[in-house]
């Protein structure tokens, strides 16, 4: 497998680099998030990203998208993840464009996929009913009725909870609570009778929060996929975004890095360089080694996700697993190293960590991924 | 407590008493949130009546302070009867009628340090709450470097003027005055031109601004010093010697810090077990985080442990002085661990500010204790050379 | 609870050291190994700490002991860590007096009580069955058999499985495989009809190995402690015994890092002290905390052997699941500060991680005994 | 593969029909320990006529060292053709007919600091396996300061005398030259004083002793060099030159060092399920175990997925080059990690010499990873200061 970015994707990386760090720097978040945004992102900059395609990156060319797979997704990510961006990238045009594409109807895909790619619908992912990440943990209920379903119950931590105008939401139509068995996916419209949303306060001021439905009635067209049979496509719209989240928690401990160096090369303390302590050195050495490994596995995983998604789950684990603790590491050492100016609000550094710890929290955190990883590899 | 003496038996029966019959009731429910503490002060609004009730009668027994001489204000207790009079508010649930820096930091400094007629002057205001003291030390260009400082403290014949900027001086927009490091000697060696002085804040050339943290709002403040006048009498200690003072108070701080990890003990694991839920195998469903709960556990009880230890090698005199930065090391590390393993066991629960007892913020502000009080590099900078007698360069 | 010594355990603890350091220092542990001693002790020294009341350390007065307990018994146990010194002072002193004089019946403790004391007798402690420490994995079994018992089945990694003349073994009497209920303990004599031995060369240079029993009969009064209840007994014991490995991994943890700071004060490379390299410094003082903190909880475990043993569990888990760590992590650090000196086998340092590995193993690993104390937490 | 052109696929069937023809099946089965490798050398004794034979024929076309050119023993190789040999030798599962210190580090060494003269006299020897190699580059006060070395090289006109101390010279007892890193001026600086000399050891003046290892018998030796004679046409490059050599020799150690991490992929979890075996639940055991391993076995892939993304980047010639100290670096480290949790796995099976395929020894061994060939601290400098850009004090 290829390490090396071919020319397209370069070119692509380059573009977003530019774009983000002009058009949507840690500026732009922390002025969202001062003047208290509900969604968290700005919706000219979520337009101008549609038009150069990133909202179509993984909608086929037949409805419009550019279809440049994971990982040039990842890469834009990554990207993203150095400045912080919000938008609706990850859950719209990385999952929602893998749900419909894949998955969808023929009328779903004429539905749905030239507004995704065009940025014009936003899809949300519903997933979670606890406070932990547990895709088989499904209460929520689609009942039979008439020729459709009734959908009842609740879903915590849906990121763009506010922004989606449509959410993939799991429910169960069968078996019992744990059981993968018995689990359906629906694309929701979110102006259906019954369902309402409540925006949360987030750490990192994206938006995120509750999605009720209360009696939601639903043709059978909206089913996502076979009905029962949802967990495998579950998988791979999850992993779709937990790869993509992995390459974002790359991108920003790759930056957490690069401002902590810079800084460590400036500040003075006991008339000298703080950067030239021997153990501050070697504490950041070890960090840029971790965030190569990172970016190594991330890499792979996204190729996985474009060569082999179904059988990415074991790779796609230990990317999101790793990259959860080295980002971590990576905001954790750059306050510390920092001192008391990297706990100032007033200095960029901050944002890093919560943006870090939503990222690692969402669709599974690093304990849940390398307990995946060691079930999947059988131990 | 089988060795307790008849004396201090009959000492604990009077205390029981006098607890029970002058602590209001509304002052042993325990704290809801930071509001609820008596910091005292010129300005001080009291939050009810028994709070003011509270303060007023256990500042006329001394109890405050109660080691302090009574004639500074305390209550003149040796330390075993203060060791009692702790144990039985501990008992009733009784809330610390006065906190504040005054009590931690400058009392003691000044009883070390302080002539006859400063402690008379200001330890008394400090053990009744009428003065609130701020602390400044850290200047922007001198943190874990703290010598540094460059805040400079002229001689102007009757008095002494002040020019400067101080950072991290907490709660600095509510005190009444401020301790400070200053530099009167720019010539010497910058470990021997600084002295302690103390400053009144109701003065035009004191102002003060609020620093926001990254897990939103503190007390910290930046204080500016703009030619803000100081009487000569409130310079602490002799001229230029100042800095002994300071690292007297931060050894003092650092074991301040270093005990505060005794909040380790919270047991994460009950929470986890409350949060996540067990397995069908009795064991808590996350396998993985299991593994690093029962490891912070075990270093927390390891530690609860060292810091009992300390403590009593202390008082028997025979322990390692520097032993302090190691509790401040390793009790601000494991607590930043704490958090972590918090934040995990809440999961998006604790991503949202405001939620599960203010989770997120509390879990962000615990970044700044490896930091504030002496950064960790400097703790361990201290043990290679105190303890371990590593060589410098 | 007190930390701090009283004034008999500091006379103990430096008579203990002045002992170890002159006459079993560890000049002793390599000529033993290169001379390819059968028990990796020296038969006179052991009749030196007998005489000076080490064997009869938790042994009662009216059986000729001295009866200080397990913080005396740790003390000891801490010295011989510093000096790696090789002994059946935990196996008889520590495992074999808690047995018999806490479980024994009057007959067991006249013969052995007294014995034990004088050093005459070594009692060897017989648990694990398979690789891992497993006190509940019992399949060597016990049949009934006229008025006695018929023990059939094998035993690993029985320390001081050569040197001993008798084993305190476990068997089962009753239930299943890896249940508490149905474990009964016994004591049998090395001379018994079908025990038999297997010395393995072990890399601490100590003696440990296999110890089979076959169809070995023994009277009914064999039996230590209650048929099928031996679980709680077996409990008390082990205690004891990892009680008293954690404080000899304390005294080597302790004894690498004083040898590796004396090392870095002198040794030069780059024209300095390689001491005053500050990531060095930083590496030995966060070792220094971790060992402050091994010995504080030590203590306490030991406390808790002395004043209540039956809830000593949590404590007792807690210091060797911490010390397994903590001494590792010292021998680790001791050879990679010493460098390529530290691989030889001519200095000294290499033994620590040999018998810490070893100490680690035995009676639970850090793994089983982090694992303990979240059981018995409740998580 | 698919881009592969007609040219190397043909080259491809005439390598595969050769090996096939030419390799005895004695030489196609895996290594059984390290006595089956083959070192060569005047005093070599052939394990079996296979490896004779085998080393002979593959010698005769050039194929130990493939890629040198023929006139020096080599087979003219391209780099592709190069591959494509070494992959048809694994697909049959051939051994390596001769392994060297000669081939991996004297080799490139003299091919490129070497003269026409050096070259032609010394590398068809190593090619064809008559001359074994030792390496003298350690001194007991010279390990992770090299450049600190002090044995000494004196010009005696028609000729150099040698004398000093070597350490960590592997299999210098069964080596028949070495070579060495000599001290030629005592007044330079310490880089500047050194030079690179190849020695005879079939003198008097060069004894050898081994070293024994924590971890048993060792393949290090001392080497003493006491007045031993060395050709003046032997020193390689310009006098006082040789530290530009030796630095090239460490790169290359480095890498190859850090390569041998590709090893950390053998799965432990695998081996846990199987000597622990998995609880009612389906996982495995030793629950607090199994979480160090997944995530030991996490850290293991991507570092493969690393190690191969440097060499496709060292390739395409985009790579950061310290990253070599990165990658010697993490290997390491994560070959010790991998070692400890394979004796965790294998509990007290793995505490007895010889047991388990000698797993305690190869532990042991193992802790010299992070020493040998640059110290973990050595590289996390060159890390700082290459790539980081940090300052120096």
């Amino acid at each position: 497998m290829s390490h090396l970015l071919s020319e397209e994707q370069e070119m692509l990386r380059e573009a977003a680099r530019g774009f983000c760090q002009n058009k949507a720097p840690i500026a732009q978040l922390r002025s969202l998030r001062d003047q208290g945004s509900e969604f968290g992102f700005d919706p000219d900059t979520w337009r101008e990203m549609a038009e150069m395609g990133w909202s179509g990156i993984l909608v086929p060319e037949e409805y419009d998208g550019v279809a440049m797979g994971h990982r040039a997704a990842g890469l834009i990510m990554e990207e993203m993840g150095r400045t912080l961006t919000g938008s609706p990238f990850l859950s719209s045009a990385i999952m929602g464009a893998t749900g419909i594409s894949q998955y969808g109807t023929d009328e779903q895909k004429q539905t749905y996929l030239s507004r995704i790619a065009s940025g014009e619908t936003i899809i949300g992912v519903a997933v979670d009913e606890g406070r932990k990440h547990a895709p088989t943990h499904v209460e929520l209920t689609a009942a039979r009725s008439g020729n459709g379903f009734l959908l009842n119950g609740q879903k915590q931590f849906v990121a763009d909870c506010a922004s989606a105008d449509a959410y993939i939401v799991s429910a169960r139509t069968a078996g019992k609570e744990d059981e993968a068995k018995g689990i359906s996916l629906f694309l929701v419209p979110k102006t259906q009778n019954g369902v309402s949303h409540d925006n949360r306060p987030m750490i990192d001021s994206r938006n995120a929060g509750t999605v009720s439905f209360d009696n939601v009635a639903l043709d059978a067209d909206a089913l996502l996929g076979e009905v029962d049979e949802g967990a495998g496509a579950w998988s791979h719209i999850l992993d779709a975004g937990r790869a993509g989240l992995a390459a974002e928690m790359s991108g920003a401990a790759q930056e957490s890095l690069h401002r902590t160096i810079d800084y460590l090369q400036q500040r003075q303390q006991f008339g000298r360089t703080i950067g030239s302590f021997q153990s501050l050195q070697h504490r950041a050495a070890h960090l840029y080694s971790e965030i190569e490994l990172g970016k190594s596995i991330v890499w792979r995983a996204l190729s996985m996700m474009d060569e082999a998604p179904q059988m990415a789950g074991l790779m796609v684990s230990a990317a999101k697993a790793k990259l959860g603790q080295v980002a971590q590491l990576a905001a954790q050492e750059s306050i510390q190293m920092h001192g008391g100016i990297g706990m100032t609000d007033e200095f960029d550094i901050g944002f890093f960590i919560k943006r870090i710890r939503v990222a690692d929290a969402l669709y599974g955190d690093h304990h849940f991924h390398a307990e995946r990883y060691a079930q999947i590899r059988g131990f | 407590m089988s060795e307790e003496t008849e004396d201090l038996t009959h000492f604990r029966a009077t205390v029981r008493d006098w607890l029970e019959q002058n602590c209001p009731p509304e002052m042993r429910q325990p704290m809801r949130s930071v509001e609820d503490v008596c910091w005292g002060g010129r300005h001080w609004k009291f939050a009810s009546d028994a709070q003011k009730i509270w303060l007023e009668r256990m500042a006329a027994k001394g109890w405050t302070v109660p080691e302090w001489p009574q004639k500074y204000g305390g209550g003149g207790l040796s330390r075993d009867q203060a060791r009692i009079v702790r144990a039985e508010m501990k008992k009733i649930k009784a809330r610390p009628p006065l906190q504040s820096f005054g009590i931690w930091m400058l009392g003691p400094a000044l009883l070390k340090y302080g002539n006859e007629e400063q402690k008379l002057e200001h330890l008394p205001k400090i053990a009744r709450g009428e003065i609130r003291w701020a602390q400044g030390y850290s200047e922007p260009n001198a943190g874990s470097d703290l010598a540094s400082l460059m805040t400079k403290c002229e001689d102007r014949g009757d008095h002494y003027e002040v020019t400067g900027q101080k950072v991290w001086t907490s709660y600095a927009d509510q005190a009444d005055w401020i301790f400070v490091l200053v530099r009167t000697d720019f010539e010497a060696k910058k470990h021997e031109g600084i002295s302690f002085i103390l400053v009144d804040m109701d003065q035009p050339g004191v102002t003060t601004r609020p620093i926001k943290l990254i897990s939103g709002k503190s007390p910290f403040c930046e204080t500016f010093f703009d030619k803000a006048r100081a009487e000569k009498k409130n310079l602490i200690g002799e001229i230029n010697k100042g800095w002994t003072i300071a690292k007297y108070l931060l050894t003092h701080e650092r074991e301040m810090i270093g005990g505060m990890g005794s909040d380790v003990m919270r047991p994460v694991g009950d929470i986890a077990v409350q949060q996540i839920g067990l397995g069908e195998d009795k064991k808590l469903a996350d396998k993985m985080l299991r593994t690093d709960l029962a490891r912070m556990e075990i270093d927390g009880l390891a530690f609860m442990e060292t810091l009992a230890r300390v403590q009593q090698e202390a008082k028997a005199g025979t322990g390692v002085g520097a032993n302090s930065s190691m509790l401040k090391y390793y009790g601000t590390e494991l607590n930043k661990r704490r958090l972590e393993l918090m934040m995990d066991c809440a999961g998006s629960e604790g991503l949202s500010w405001g939620a599960e007892n203010d989770l997120a913020a509390n879990w962000l502000r615990t970044k700044a204790n490896s930091i504030e009080g002496g950064t960790s590099e400097v703790q361990l900078n201290i043990i290679a050379k105190r303890i371990l007698q590593l060589p410098s360069t």
